[in-house]
């Protein structure tokens, strides 16, 4: 583990894994970072109304996304997970509608993709993966559910009683925290009594695992044995991958006024993706002629998405009322009317 | 799901006629949909071996077993949370919060995620959760056992609300609302638990928010839900004694509300009184009166009168019946509007 | 206390006009409640160093110290949790909850705590805590950060609700509503915080829970309240074009709420339209009608047009102004009453 | 520590304590049964709608009150601390007022006796301690806030922010779980996952307790250090007592339904009561004239309070209105008008 005040002088190593895994890790966290960028700069365009940067938590989310099996398990996340929904295989036009305003919950299947919808309520979707792992368990099936949440989320109510509950019906889930040290303006010392949500989980009589967030190996292998264990039978897991928040909270923040800002460069001096990078060659995982070519691939795709969210239509008004309910009521088909008479034209 | 289906026992004999408490018929509706449909699950606070502090759910953890119908531990706003998860992995939730009072500790997971799941996924994830409340006051409970919610679910968008009046509704309307693909706030009238009338273990026919009339009259319209009905129909009796006339409308779905059959009613009586157990300000009988104003601006005879608890926090023991709608304030009020 | 008068500074200078936009505003007052009252906390999530997220509170921690406005872990029924116990240690507490949607995980220590302890305790124990709550969409905000819980807070006995309309309001009533000792739910109509308006730093005259006419006109009241008060004022203007006087009402005190000051305005001008952001149905929208209704029965020409959000959940960016009560739906609504 | 299936053989000391001290907890623990007993024949009289009993849980509830400050501590009750309340001095006619639905909070002045009213909210009056707590650091006071909970009510989502902001703000609060084993129908090991609220201290990096419920020299000791570290300074402690609900959960329950009733003889043979009587000869603090004496003046008291409790007047219905707000509205008073015209008479 790094020390929460990194130098900068550290390295990882990714030879206890397989070339092709640790090429699919770089190219998804470059892809993240390219589409990051080209985010930032749809905010500044005014394409987009605001936008939160994952930025420097790529390994946190990459190598805990591919330690699952999108085709059985199911994400549940926040606001800030766009390169674990990439890795995951969302559709990454309609996930990033959502920093389009497009759509609050984002514009991709969440059912098909298996990776629940954009979720604003800090600590809010907690819950459901424990809901929905119990109900695996139910049914008989031998998915894991994945909850993505906050250092500062961890103070909220609803991650207590979910990992209770967890734990009580020994479910299927994995409570992933991406600990990046902030909750907006607010530093961990001021966040998190006791300093570690990992140590947390023994409370609870469930396993709890810090990682390096920085380190997108030790947290694929550390998500990996999670996902078995879960799965075997064997319950929960809190990870608590420690990583850093580089940018400001969103766009629309000053972090200046808040901390200083040499912390944030010195974090960003330990970047995951030149770590991985480093230790791809390292390993012999990859050599530097690969990875540029793999860094050009990514870079086409993020302007891909970004072609593709910037162009996506914006939805028709009437989509207000016709997703409210399955069975809709005849108030809100008036309603509808009244909208169709008195706005739409 | 083999392992559900295997627990399945048979539903209940249709159309057969019996005296059952509205507890006793909640319980017979919770069976048949337990029986019907595997992906049905029940489950709460001390709903299993205890069956409920109302023994709602008495002996159904027994027959359907532990998987299907389980305690959970105390904490309300991870019960509807978990009712989120369960809905996004295909089951239909029948999660119980044991008073109306404790609610409100669930009340972010109900706004913030169960109403608003199936439209924040634009209607890939539906939510087909039927939370079951036992509300409103009247049997003398401690704090918090006696909150009438129903103004704050009627006003979120994306959950439908419905309280029924007795034993037959009871039954009918819990069917309804646990095959809906919609989320709904089922609200059990405590005070009429052991209300026993004959009920006939039938299909519900009337579509989700419609209002029925319990006794119908000419001179004014009361309008009701849960176990305010009872009150008017007591009104409406001592009323006919005195020769007037008094229609008593059941307004049972209070989201999606009968507009229409509001209307309908009271553009024959030409006046209304509305009843409700929560207080005044905001509360839902300003809604009812706002629609039936609008609807029949021009034949109404007085304002629509209210008849509600005070703007006071529900109150201990004695003083419940001081707060509670009293026979007399109602026919005070059925006065009003026919001197006015 | 006296580690926290120390810190307490010099009060603004009274009586002065200055241009203020609502933010800088509201910052006024709070430096004047702070400067006046050892007693007065300021603390919430991201009040401190950062000054809030729409620097309502910049540079107060500065000035007052991280002893009087502090950043609290990110909870928010802990936060009005804790206010409820700094209360019973005599402080005044005024906490803040970022953004409205995010009141709902604090609706239990709201409404069954804070609403309710002075009743519980039979007035031994008084809640003089007023929470500022930055409400009401229009500003294109991420989900949850649009909604407008008045109706919520109106229906709850024990709470006092209030919601400026620009800055000179909002900097006299929050005066008003943290010296009060009573709870009071300040709604902060976000869109409105750039508002720049001259203000008087004076002491508010009104007395709690009156309105107040921003625009006398003789053929219809608009009713509003925070930033529709702003839209039914260019709907006022846009009518005088046309030959109509509207009267505007700003309500403000959205409980108690000034049923006579509704009954006065709409007395002469004989017809009503109330204008709001939350969702239709049991809307706060529904209770003036009501009361205006009950009050001005027999010179109503039409029944009171509610023009609202619709009944479905708060929108993203573009649909937003296709949600929000626009000047044409309302300018149609006053058509309609006129025309009824 | 007693195992949770306790054998009924143990045996308690309170050499360690003074005399005076352990005849007055004596005292209040049979004052407590005394009236306990009372209120359980007032309830089947009819006079009490509903009553929960607190028997069994004497040892756990006097021995914590008795180690407060009463002129400078403040106390957080739930429902069923009547024997801390009497321990501590609140004038228990007016406490007992709440068993007869006189009303909800109680009779008592609650700012006067420096014990919070009675809060039916399982959970919800432990962040109040804390926020106590937190005033009474900032007024430089040395005050100390004690918040009663349950098992059960370890599972809200307020119990664990109460803990996470004691531990943030360093708070001088005394989190006292009283674990009698049951919330309502649910046992431990389906409500409290990893089986100990004493060990979830460790997570937010207070000091967690777990003691023996039913030894009313251990209670009092281990709450008497707490109470001291948090006067100094030292910040909140979890103290988990150990003990069993030995009546049903209230008299509106039938236990039978759900549990061994067993179980709760064998608890019921290790009475705190009893054991402390023992105790108190064999440390040569009393002896059985001197207990026999204090047994005769506990039933005479418990006497008085029930007969008070029995013979208080119902509150007039105008207190509907009066205690609504400090400065009432016109609405209400018009609303109180209309209760006296319509209602009243
Ligand atoms: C329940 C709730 N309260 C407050 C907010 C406002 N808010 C949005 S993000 C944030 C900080 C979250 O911090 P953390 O959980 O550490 O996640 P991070 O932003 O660092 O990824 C806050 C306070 C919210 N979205 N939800
Ligand atoms: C928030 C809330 N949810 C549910 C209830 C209903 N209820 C009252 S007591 C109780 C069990 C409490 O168990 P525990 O906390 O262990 O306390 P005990 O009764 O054992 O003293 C329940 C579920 C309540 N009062 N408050
Ligand atoms: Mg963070
Ligand atoms: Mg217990």
């Amino acid at each position: 583990m790094p020390p929460r005040e990194s130098t900068g002088q550290d390295s990882i190593t990714v030879e206890h894994l397989s070339p092709e895994l640790t090429r699919r890790l770089y190219r998804d966290m470059r892809t993240a970072r390219d589409l990051d960028t080209e985010a930032i700069a749809l905010q500044r365009q005014g394409v987009f109304p605001a936008y939160v940067s994952v930025r420097g938590q790529e390994a946190a989310q990459v190598g805990g996304a591919t330690a699952l099996d999108p085709t059985r398990d199911f994400v549940f996340p926040t606001y800030r997970e766009m390169a674990a929904a990439l890795a995951y295989g969302v559709e990454m036009v309609g996930y990033m509608a959502t920093h389009r305003a497009l759509w609050h919950g984002g514009l991709y299947d969440v059912m098909d993709a298996r990776f629940g919808a954009i979720n604003a309520v800090v600590g809010g979707p907690v819950p459901h993966a424990v809901g929905w792992a119990i109900g695996e368990r139910l049914r008989g099936g031998e998915g894991v559910a994945m909850a993505y949440f906050g250092d500062g989320a961890s103070s909220e109510g609803d991650v207590h009683e979910a990992m209770n509950f967890a734990g009580v019906f020994t479910a299927p889930v994995i409570f992933f925290c991406q600990n990046n040290q902030w909750a907006l303006s607010v530093p961990n010392h001021r966040q998190v009594a006791g300093g570690s949500i990992a140590a947390r989980a023994q409370g609870y009589g469930i396993e709890g695992v810090l990682v390096d967030g920085n380190d997108v190996g030790a947290v694929h292998t550390a998500t990996a044995k999670a996902v078995q264990r879960a799965r075997e039978g064997g319950g929960p897991t809190v990870i608590e991958a420690l990583t850093y928040r580089v940018e400001p909270h969103s766009t629309s923040d000053d972090s200046a006024r808040y901390r200083d800002e040499e912390e944030a460069a010195r974090w960003r001096e330990r970047d995951p993706l030149t770590l991985l990078r480093a230790a791809l060659v390292e390993a012999g995982h990859a050599d530097e002629v690969d990875l540029d070519r793999i860094d050009a691939e990514s870079a086409e795709r993020a302007e891909r998405i970004r072609d593709g969210v910037a162009e996506a239509p914006e939805p028709h008004g009437s989509e207000l009322f016709t997703h409210v309910f399955r069975e809709t009521t005849e108030e809100l088909t008036r309603q509808h009317r009244t909208w169709q008479e008195e706005v739409e034209l | 799901m083999t392992e559900l289906i295997e627990r399945a026992a048979a539903p209940d004999p249709r159309g057969e006629t019996v005296e059952l408490s509205m507890q006793q018929a909640i319980n017979r509706a919770l069976r048949v949909l337990l029986a019907e449909d595997p992906k049905v699950l029940v489950f709460g606070e001390d709903v299993g071996a205890l069956g409920g502090v109302f023994r709602v759910t008495d002996g159904l953890q027994k027959e359907f077993g532990a998987q299907r119908v389980f305690d959970t531990p105390l904490a309300e706003s991870a019960i509807m949370g978990m009712a989120v998860g369960l809905a996004m992995n295909g089951l239909r939730p029948v999660p119980e919060l044991q008073f109306d009072g404790f609610a409100y500790p669930a009340i972010d997971q109900i706004v913030n995620q169960v109403a608003r799941m199936n439209y924040r996924t634009r209607g890939a994830a539906p939510m087909p959760i039927t939370l079951r409340l036992p509300s409103f006051g009247g049997i003398q409970a401690p704090e918090h056992h006696g909150e009438s919610l129903e103004a704050l679910f009627a006003h979120t968008p994306g959950l439908k609300v419905v309280a029924p009046s007795d034993p037959g509704e009871a039954y009918g309307l819990l069917l309804q609302s646990v095959r809906s693909d919609d989320p709904v706030v089922y609200m059990e009238p405590k005070a009429r638990y052991w209300d026993r009338r004959p009920v006939r273990l039938s299909e519900p026919t009337d579509p989700i928010g419609t209002s029925r009339i319990v006794r119908p009259g000419r001179h004014a319209t009361l309008v009701a839900w849960g176990a305010m009905v009872h009150q008017c129909v007591r009104v409406a009796e001592l009323a006919a004694e005195d020769g007037v006339e008094l229609e008593v409308l059941d307004l049972r779905w209070l989201k999606p509300i009968d507009a229409a059959g509001l209307v309908a009613s009271v553009s024959r009586t030409k006046r209304a009184v509305v009843v409700h157990e929560a207080p005044l300000t905001a509360g839902l009988g300003a809604e009812v009166a706002t629609l039936i104003t609008d609807g029949c601006f021009r034949e109404l005879a007085a304002p629509v009168q209210r008849v509600t608890g005070f703007d006071v926090p529900y109150p201990a023991g004695p003083l419940e019946s001081q707060y509670l709608p009293t026979i007399d304030r109602v026919l005070l009020a059925v006065q009003r509007t026919l001197e006015y």
